[in-house]
């Protein structure tokens, strides 16, 4: 895969605000394709929000987003057509379908085929229960039909936010080793701490929207003012 | 890619889904329905009719409203839609064809306008913004009273049939023939994906953006499609009634119509039908049941408390919809 | 067993099934709907006594709501399921427009349509089908008249409905006066006439011409007070009866009504010296629950003696083709302050009208009765005397 | 220039009324998130009870209490004997319960009293004041204003000082979490009904005078406007149900004053279609909600 | 101390099967226990049970020997029972200030939001904010604050670190041992995060499949690596 400087999505020097509130301030980020980069930061931090400008939910003040180099107006009923799926915190699920259709939603290019969808729910797990509706399902079950629904659209780029909320502890090691596995670029927003040091290849802090570092897990664990804001260790 | 290790045992063996083909539905349907109008005396005939016509419109609504989630107060002014084109072309052109599909054009055209203005809209706000649309037709009928005439409305041409055939049982063939088609192209639609999105967008209208479904796209499209629906029915009422006015087309149509989808089953084809036979069947059955209960003056409002009595206990007893009542003793759905 | 009417539907040795549909529920309900049990209590005296030809009136009356949708229905169910021998009185311009066509397919005669309409003059077209009512145009014409002669050089204004009924009264109106100082339209979907009386007060109306049904008849005056308008009134037929205007506007809009100028051609509720009158409370009390007399009531009987009329011209042998033909064959009088004008070329109903003028709550008519026509014919005073109802009530073939 | 002054105080007064109605609205929709398609049916019966005493006993403010009693007592009826029971994981399902106790309202009405108008009479003079040739208001006119100014008041402060109204809301928005805050949400709900019907009979009290008399379908076009009114202004809004529905009252006014009554219908869609296009949820929504 | 809270031969679920079979715990006054289990056990339930949602089948519950089956859910505050259940527990259409009020309605004495608002700063800068405008982490801090303000005996948690960064569970762990030492609270503690909530509880109740399989103390079960793989899988 060709690694040239302007391939990935790159964001550059958004600003969001919501009213008085500024939920991200001046962020910049490359992603480059193929890496795992996550996003941590205290709650109200911006994380959500910074999937939400990439997602076209929310349209940032200031900066710029470019993909492969081009710059990028993202929509988000369009995102998938340019590789991108996401997963929301909490769970976005259609309640009135089986967790089948659930997944076939996803798959826009080309003839949904259950085969595919079939495809992804086994890779999530949850392949046992297509017949059945979401609501009826455990949280965590709930959470792997919407993974199955991002991934089935076969993205280049998968934006998770707090994917192993509600997960047990096998679970999230489930979750590493998929995560590991996935041959695509994710940008990955979770509190927990184990999941994200073991799988990124990069992390992102931020705290009240202002990024406060980025580098390896490593450096990130080191890094004081992360261990202040953040896990609360150091004070 | 190495292989993932899921903590469940990964079953692979699908459920097996039996869905009948629309077709076999219809074909057996249409037989039956011909049948019946050989059976039936003309005005079990025109009531059979009516019962097609009304299908046509109740099967869209309960697309929109029960697949798409969006309410509509406002169907009775687009059939009154594809009733007046039907009468002007009629009058003109006189050719039954033309004049139906000039209908369903106009209307679809009309309903993509509604449904832009509609697809902004959610809940109450819609409810609002459609009853103001039922209640523009008489309003429209009287400021363009030379091409419309008014509350007194238009006649329509019609060429009479065969003489071998009863004027009822030609109107039965028509409207359940419109029914029909109605029908399958719905359920042809329904079953793949432009089913699924907008039963998605309807459930949770953020996850079916980041699924790639084009919220407002398909929304307006459910309008169209039912607003289609809604102009071939009014088309339909037209030739029944070989006249056209807006005191055909009053609001209380447009509930109505909304009660009939919601009685029978919401989302589901076979809760239009009941819908629509309820239309016709419950005004005659609280009528006659107020006929035998004497007094004259109670008479109309007898009736009147009848059809309410019982749409309040439908609703109370199968708050799914009559449709929905066979389904459940088979299985439980978890619908939320 | 008489030939030709064993096989005429809704005809049998002992009984004559007809029906209509009315609005009996609804907001057009008010007034209306006590027409049809009016005259259903008149047949039932006459069913009491004896019938016509030995034969009983059954009397089927469908709630339409003002619905032409419900309309088709209801008059379909009447001829094709319960195959009633004739369609009478059914109620309104749009409602019973729809039927004309299928009633004529079905060669059922469609009597004394309720409503001032000119539709139902047209023989060439629709041949079973006779009005009741004055043409509205016809009535414009009698009290543009009435106003051209009381009230010269004045400023007439004209407030009416938004349809036919408004519409034909402003032209017969037009035919004597010319065109009005103003005129102002209203819907009945909007009860609010501020903004008309508004404009009717801005153009100094000296007389205000109303084609308004009821509601809108009281509505208007009141209003018209309310801001200190007070021209003189002259009211159509439909929206003038009394109890329903002294009803809505109630005790203290009641004197408002004291000299309003309306029309008629049926006795009047509150002439108790009516024999015609007398005839009906009579009926009123013993086969009508006592309903509130009104003009209403006088209506429903009216139909009622009118239609048995018919049914013994057409005689014994009795046939669809028997009854319009006895209709059009014409003469009939009764009730009516004019006579109906049937022939062969005139389905139209009454054709005329007396002045009635409101003085301490009653109506009491003035001057003579007036005949015209819906076109530039002029009107005339009508100097045949008033005809009393036979002893028994019941009319005999003529 | 007078004609203007004209239409706008009838608009204005008319427009009142439509506010009263459409607060009863906005208290429902607050209180149980439904839109109560009955209220104007339940105005007209309790209306219908309100002058039955008035007529029997001369006293117009007797039958103006026992309206508003009356309608809290068939709003607590209606919630506890039919709304209760619905299944409201559809909204449809409460509205075609409304329309079907709409029909039985209107149905039992008519057998006990006919269908036929029934004079109102009105409490205070209904002619208007005049300055020079305008009319302006007149008293009952005002009386409406007062009322209206009243209920407006006394629900805002409702809704944001008391913790009934916030109960009232809590319950409405989210009843299993509200209940495990110790919220008597059934009781609420009931209250809720109870206080909308009460403001709803109000309103058919304030218009009935004004219009044909009573009749049935006495509110039918009534609801239509109030409706209107509260979707203009933002069902969640009192005060929005107020400009709404001063606004609705004006614009049919001036409508019809200046291009005819024909046309008004045809003006309500548009002000709808362009009132909603801007604000989807009503002049007076709060902030969007946040979508992810 | 006796115990507050007793459950006897529990027995609940959603209609057809139950979820929960025989299930017997004590809560005392002053203590936090941790109810632990994998995915599906029967956490949510049981909670849900206590607090009057799910009606109790078979068995007893009673707090202070006052016996809760067949009170209302509502009424259940007044028995000093507080529940945050599991997600969404935010009135998302009402403001942070109104959610937290709403939580001391049931006292008639006006609620103490301050010290609410000390404990979670991110609130306080957005007292007049909509729920729906919260972030994931800060409807779930004000759910838990929500929660406080009643001043119930015992506390049911259903997984309260559910998207709250490391420092604020932190915080919230500390905060429960806190009021267990000064108040003597009762919680009864839902955890997925299963060290953490063993580092706070002083008991830990293992669930599978809706029976519990073990009862220990916190330390103990830490301690007890087969268990730990069984049941906890770590
Ligand atoms: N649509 C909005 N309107 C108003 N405020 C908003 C909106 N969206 C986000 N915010 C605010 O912006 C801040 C950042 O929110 P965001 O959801 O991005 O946080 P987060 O980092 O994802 O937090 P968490 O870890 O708790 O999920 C929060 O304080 C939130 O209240
Ligand atoms: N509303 C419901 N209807 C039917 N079954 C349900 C419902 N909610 C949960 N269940 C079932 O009850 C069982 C226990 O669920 P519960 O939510 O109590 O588990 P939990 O231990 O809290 O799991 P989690 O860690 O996922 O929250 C599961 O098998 C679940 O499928
Ligand atoms: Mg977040
Ligand atoms: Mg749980």
């Amino acid at each position: 895969m060709s690694t040239r400087t302007d391939q990935g999505l790159s964001l550059h020097h958004i600003t969001v605000r919501f009213g008085g509130l500024l939920a991200l301030d001046d962020v910049s980020l490359r992603v480059s394709p193929g890496r795992v980069v996550g996003v941590i930061g205290p709650n109200g931090a911006g994380k959500t929000t910074l999937f939400n400008v990439i997602c076209g939910f929310a349209a940032p003040q200031s900066g710029e987003i470019t993909l492969d180099g081009k710059p990028f107006k993202p929509r988000p009923h369009h995102l998938n057509r340019h590789g991108i799926a996401r997963t929301l915190q909490g769970v976005g699920q259609f309640n009135g379908m089986t967790v089948l259709e659930n997944v076939l939603t996803g798959i826009r290019t080309g003839k949904p085929t259950e085969k595919a969808a079939y495809e992804a729910l086994e890779r999530t797990g949850v392949a046992d229960q297509a017949a059945a509706y979401p609501a009826m399902l455990p949280y965590a079950k709930r959470k792997r039909v919407e993974l199955a629904r991002a991934l089935v659209a076969r993205p280049r780029i998968l934006l998770l936010d707090e994917p192993a909320g509600g997960l047990d502890a096998e679970e999230i090691d489930w979750l590493a080793e998929l995560i590991r596995n996935l041959d695509t670029t994710v940008l990955l927003v979770e509190h927990h701490m184990d999941l994200v040091m073991s799988v990124c290849d990069e992390i992102l802090v931020l705290d009240f929207g202002k990024p406060i570092a980025l580098g390896s897990p490593d450096e990130i664990r080191g890094n004081e003012k992360v261990a202040e804001a953040y896990l609360g260790t150091a004070a | 890619m190495t292989t993932v290790t899921a903590p469940e045992k990964v079953t692979t063996n699908r459920p097996k889904r039996k869905r009948l083909s629309p077709l076999a539905v219809v074909i057996p349907a249409a037989a039956v329905i011909l049948a019946l109008t050989y059976a039936l005396p003309p005005f079990r005939n025109y009531q059979l009719a009516t019962v097609g016509a009304y299908l046509c419109v109740t099967a869209g609504l309960t697309v929109l409203t029960g697949l798409n989630g969006q309410l509509s107060l406002g169907h009775g002014a687009l059939m009154a839609t594809g009733a007046y084109t039907l009468a002007l072309m009629q009058n003109r052109f006189n050719v039954l064809a033309l004049g139906i599909l000039a209908a369903v054009a106009v209307t679809t055209v009309v309903g993509g306008v509604i449904g832009l203005a509609a697809a902004r809209l959610r809940g109450p706000y819609l409810a609002g913004l459609t009853l103001a649309v039922a209640t523009v037709v008489p309003s429209i009928a009287s400021t363009f009273d030379t091409t419309f005439n008014s509350d007194q409305g238009l006649t329509v041409a019609l060429e009479p049939p065969p003489d071998a055939i009863t004027v009822e049982q030609w109107q039965a063939w028509l409207c359940w023939a419109g029914a029909l088609v109605t029908v399958l192209v719905i359920a042809y639609l329904v079953r793949g994906r432009f089913g699924r999105d907008m039963r998605a967008v309807r459930d949770d209208e953020t996850a079916a953006k980041l699924a790639g479904i084009g919220v407002a796209r398909t929304q307006v499209l459910a309008f169209v499609l039912s607003a289609a629906c809604a102009g071939l029915a009014g088309a339909l009422f037209a030739v029944l009634a070989q006249s056209v006015s807006p005191g055909a087309f009053p609001l209380t149509l447009s509930l109505f119509l909304v009660m009939a989808v919601v009685i029978g089953g919401l989302g589901r084809l076979s809760g239009a039908l009941i819908g629509a036979v309820l239309l016709v069947a419950l005004p005659e059955i609280a009528h006659s049941i107020a006929e035998d209960a004497g007094s004259q003056r109670l008479e109309g409002n007898l009736a009147l408390t009848f059809f309410g009595v019982v749409l309040v206990a439908v609703m109370l007893a199968a708050p799914g919809g009559l449709a929905s009542l066979r389904l459940k003793r088979n299985k439980q759905k978890g619908r939320t | 067993n008489s030939s030709g009417s064993s096989d005429t539907p809704g005809v049998t040795d002992t009984e004559i099934t007809v029906g209509t549909h009315m609005p009996l529920t609804g907001p057009a309900a008010a007034g209306y709907s006590k027409i049809a049990p009016a005259t259903k209590a008149y047949f039932d005296y006459v069913n009491k006594n004896g019938g016509v030809n030995g034969r009983k009136i059954t009397y089927k009356i469908m709630d339409d709501g003002y619905n032409p949708a419900n309309t088709q229905q209801v008059v379909r169910q009447l001829v094709l399921q319960d195959k009633v021998f004739a369609i009478l009185n059914g109620l309104g311009t749009p409602t019973h427009t729809g039927v004309l066509d299928f009633l004529k397919t079905n060669r059922v005669p469609d009597l004394f349509v309720a409503s001032g309409s000119r539709s139902w003059n047209q023989p060439d077209k629709y041949p079973g089908t006779f009005g009741f009512n004055p043409d509205y145009t016809v009535e414009g014409k009698i009290l543009g008249t009435y106003v051209k002669e009381t009230y010269p050089g004045k400023k007439i204004c004209f407030l009416g409905q938004d349809d036919d009924f408004g519409r034909d009264s402003l032209a017969g109106i037009e035919k004597i006066l010319g065109p009005v100082a103003a005129k102002q339209s209203y819907v009945t979907s909007n009860p609010n006439v501020v903004p008309q009386i508004g404009a009717l007060k801005a153009a100094a109306c000296d007389v205000v011409m109303l084609a308004t049904v009821p509601g809108f008849t009281a509505l208007s005056i009141g209003t018209a007070a309310k801001v200190g308008f007070r021209p003189k009134f002259v009211v159509s037929n439909v929206g003038s009866d009394p109890t329903t205007l002294a009803k809505t506007l109630g005790p203290t809009g009641a004197p408002l009504l004291e000299g309003v100028v309306a029309a008629n051609y049926l006795p009047l509720a509150t002439d108790d010296a009516n024999p015609w009158i007398q005839l009906y409370k009579k009926v009123n009390t013993e086969f009508n629950g006592n309903a509130e007399f009104d003009n209403n009531v006088v209506y429903g009987m009216s139909v009622g003696y009118l239609f048995v009329q018919s049914l013994q011209a057409a005689g014994k042998d009795l046939t669809r083709d028997n009854l319009t033909a006895a209709v059009e064959k014409g003469g009939f009088t009764g009730p009516g302050l004019v006579p109906v004008r049937f022939s062969a070329k005139d389905h139209s109903g009454y054709g005329g009208e007396q002045l009635t003028k409101l003085t301490g709550g009653k109506a009491q008519y003035f001057g003579t009765p007036y005949q015209t026509d819906d076109g530039d014919g002029a009107v005339a005073a009508y100097t045949g005397t008033a005809v009393a109802p036979p002893q028994n009530g019941i009319p005999t073939a003529q | 220039m007078d004609r203007f002054l004209y239409l706008t105080f009838d608009g204005l007064s008319r427009g009142a009324v439509y506010a009263a109605f459409a607060l009863a609205l906005v208290l429902i929709w607050r209180a149980a998130r439904i839109v109560n398609f009955a209220q104007g049916a339940m105005a007209v019966a309790t209306a219908y009870a309100g002058y039955s005493v008035t007529n029997a006993t001369g006293s117009y403010w007797l039958g103006f209490i026992v309206a508003i009693v009356g309608g809290l007592v068939l709003g607590a009826l209606v919630e506890r004997v039919v709304m209760r029971f619905v299944d409201h994981s559809s909204p449809l399902n409460g509205v075609v319960v409304a329309l079907g106790l709409v029909l039985i309202i209107q149905g039992v009405l008519g057998m006990i009293y006919g269908n036929e108008f029934r004079p109102a009479e009105a409490p205070f003079s209904r002619d208007a004041f005049q300055l020079g040739d305008v009319a302006l208001l007149s008293r009952y006119d005002l009386f409406v204003f007062a009322a209206v100014g009243t209920v407006v008041v006394l629900l805002t402060l409702l809704f944001t000082r008391t913790s009934t109204g916030l109960r009232m809301r809590a319950a409405a928005f989210a009843p299993d979490v509200s209940r495990l805050l110790g919220v008597p949400v059934s009781g609420m709900l009931t209250l809720g009904w109870a206080l909308a019907a009460a403001v709803g009979s109000l309103a058919g009290m304030l218009v009935v005078p004004t219009e044909l008399g009573l009749h049935p379908n006495a509110m039918d076009l009534l609801f239509i406007s109030a409706f209107t009114a509260a979707v203009v202004g933002g069902l969640d809004s009192p005060v929005g149900a107020v400009v709404g529905g001063l606004i609705v009252g004006l614009l049919l006014t001036y409508v019809s004053g200046y291009l005819g009554a024909t046309v008004a219908p045809m003006a309500v869609l548009i002000l709808l279609v362009v009132v909603l296009l801007g604000r989807p949820d009503g002049l007076f929504s709060r902030a969007k909600a946040r979508t992810a | 101390m006796s115990a507050l809270l007793e459950v006897e031969g529990l027995t609940a679920g959603y209609g057809a099967a139950p979820v929960l079979h025989d299930v017997s715990l004590t809560v005392d006054a002053g203590q936090i226990v941790a109810v632990l289990g994998a995915n599906g056990a029967g956490k949510t339930t049981l909670l849900r049970t206590l607090s009057g949602q799910l009606a109790c089948e078979k068995g007893r519950i009673t707090v202070d020997r006052e016996d809760l089956r067949g009170v209302k859910v509502e009424r259940m505050v007044r028995h000093g029972i507080a529940h945050v259940p599991e997600g969404r527990g935010v009135v998302t259409e009402l403001t942070v200030d109104e959610n937290l009020r709403l939580g001391g309605l049931w006292r008639k004495q006006k609620p103490k939001l301050d010290g609410i608002y000390d404990l979670f700063p991110a609130l306080a800068q957005r007292r007049n904010h909509l729920g729906h405008q919260l972030s994931g982490g800060e409807r779930q801090m004000l759910a838990i604050g929500r929660a406080l303000v009643a001043e119930p005996r015992l506390l049911l948690l259903d997984e309260p670190s559910l998207g709250l960064a490391p420092k604020i569970t932190a915080q919230i762990m500390a905060l429960l041992r806190d009021l267990r030492d000064r108040t003597g609270l009762a919680v009864l503690l839902v955890e997925q995060n299963v060290r953490s909530a063993l580092s706070v509880a002083d008991e830990g109740l293992v669930l599978a499949l809706g029976r519990v399989v073990t009862r220990n103390d916190a330390a103990t079960l830490a301690g007890d690596a087969d268990l730990r793989h069984v049941y906890l899988g770590f």
